[in-house]
């Protein structure tokens, strides 16, 4: 039991500062509020590991999806079309796909 | 039985940490939302682990937000953050 | 351990081989729509089965209920999940990948 | 949004006819939710009164009754191909030569619109190989994980099922 538990907190540990790091350092947008959205799920478990359940309910609920659903539609209002990654990946890369317009 | 469920839960975090590798990854921002779905599900079953294993009961709240969470951000991606090009913005 | 322990072990065993093999999934198979495939079907499955692992366990038959509630929901936010990106794929003019 | 808040469809004794059919619902919704304790009622009973509310706002439209027959099957079909739609996946996952041969059918729907639709895309999304994609009119375009000719039967009897599960001829 100890062992697994024991596994359980380090990966977390040693996790979520990576995933914050790479929160903070990519060039683009929407690839970093994905990565916001994990994280806070991720610190989430971290309250939980910490026996703060209601501390991780909140987390959950505010830090993760609320924020990051705020944080997708200002992507969505200043236009994420500028961002790097965002940009490149809407274009099909060959001849027009199966999709039709709606 | 505690054993077991710790073990369960550590495996479901490597799994998640492994399918984060496609959030890094992208390319689209479509594979990149999965990882909302990934903790959705994953997220859920760990919970429940671990509610089970500490005896706390309150986790199996948690595990609801969770799955609830998951569902609206992808509804916020989709109907906010990715407009594509063939699309008119109707709002 | 007795005969309800051995087969809650079982069953939350084969949901993790089902959590492995949707993220595998979602690794390997080659556009957003498989992946979508992967992730959905493999990992519900796979948490339906630790919540019947877990169902067997609770002393008190409102928590497997409420077991069973989450899943549902789970279920429901997933499948509904699964259509919206897929659909935004498509009309977003994602590729679809094709056998060579 | 133009729309008044309460339809005027309904009249005001069948809107009460509804809230005292789902009052119950939710009441045991909750009483699951709080596992089965008796101190959250405080707390329960104006939430359950809200939920009825908003259930009536969303959903104003009287169901139906459903087929009970039709239930049960449809609850066991759901629930043995949804196992078979996972197994099918992660066969095709853990495969080294990735068996995947994906294509985007095109299937005309029989079912009119309404929840029978919703609940059929949903059930497609998990059902083995086939995942809703698009809704045109009539027209429902599924992506498949192998593009072969029992995807079509498959579908029509997913539509059969859910169809007997609102009563409806098709």
């Amino acid at each position: 039991m100890n062992i697994s538990a024991g596994g359980f907190d380090i990966l977390l540990a040693a996790v979520l500062p990576l995933l914050a790091w790479y929160v903070l350092s990519t060039r683009d947008l929407f690839k970093a509020v994905a990565l916001f959205i994990a994280y806070g799920l991720l610190f989430s478990l971290i309250w939980v590991r910490l026996a703060a359940p209601d501390v991780a309910l909140a987390e959950a609920a505010i830090g993760a999806g609320l924020t990051g659903a705020l944080l997708l539609d200002t992507l969505g209002r200043i236009g994420s079309r500028d961002t790097s990654g965002a940009a490149s990946a809407m274009e099909p890369e060959g001849g027009p796909p199966d999709a039709r317009e709606s | 039985m505690d054993g077991l469920y710790l073990g369960v839960a550590l495996f479901l975090l490597l799994n998640i940490l492994l399918g984060m590798v496609r959030v890094l990854r992208g390319p689209s921002p479509a594979d990149r939302m999965l990882a909302a779905q990934l903790f959705g599900t994953t997220g859920v079953a760990i919970l429940l682990l671990l509610a089970e294993a500490l005896a706390a009961p309150a986790l199996r709240d948690v595990a609801l937000v969770f799955a609830l969470l998951g569902g609206l951000t992808v509804v916020a991606f989709v109907r906010r953050a990715w407009s594509p090009p063939t699309q008119v913005n109707k709002e | 351990m007795g005969i309800i322990e051995w087969v809650t072990t079982i069953f939350l065993l084969a949901g993790a081989f089902f959590f492995f093999a949707g993220t595998l999934g979602l690794l390997r198979f080659p556009d957003v729509y498989n992946r979508l495939h992967a992730l959905t079907k493999a990992d519900n499955v796979g948490l339906g089965l630790i919540t019947i692992g877990l169902m067997l366990q609770v002393d008190n038959w409102v928590l497997a209920l409420k077991l069973l509630l989450i899943w549902f929901l789970v279920l429901l936010t997933s499948a509904t999940a699964a259509h919206l990106i897929a659909n935004a794929a498509l009309r977003g003019g994602l590729p679809l990948w094709r056998r060579p | 949004m133009q729309q008044p808040i309460f339809s005027d469809e309904l009249t005001w004794r069948d809107r009460l006819r509804y809230a005292l059919l789902r009052l119950p619902l939710f009441a045991l919704l909750w009483w699951i939710l709080i596992e089965g304790k008796l101190a959250g009622w405080w707390y329960g009973i104006p939430v359950i009164l809200l939920a009825v509310l908003v259930s009536l706002l969303l959903l104003p439209a009287p169901r139906q009754p459903r087929p009970l027959m039709g239930t049960v099957r449809f609850v066991g079909f759901f629930l043995w191909e949804s196992l078979r739609g996972g197994i099918d996946v992660a066969l095709r996952a853990i495969n080294p030569r990735l068996p995947l041969n994906p294509d985007l059918i095109d299937y005309s729907l029989r079912l009119p619109e309404g929840n029978a639709r919703i609940v059929l895309m949903n059930t497609i999304s998990l059902l083995p190989g086939t995942l809703s994609a698009n809704l045109r009119d009539d027209c429902l375009q599924v992506h498949t994980l192998d593009d072969n000719p029992q995807t079509m039967q498959s579908l029509e009897q997913v539509e059969t099922v859910v169809a007997q599960l609102f009563g409806i001829d098709i």
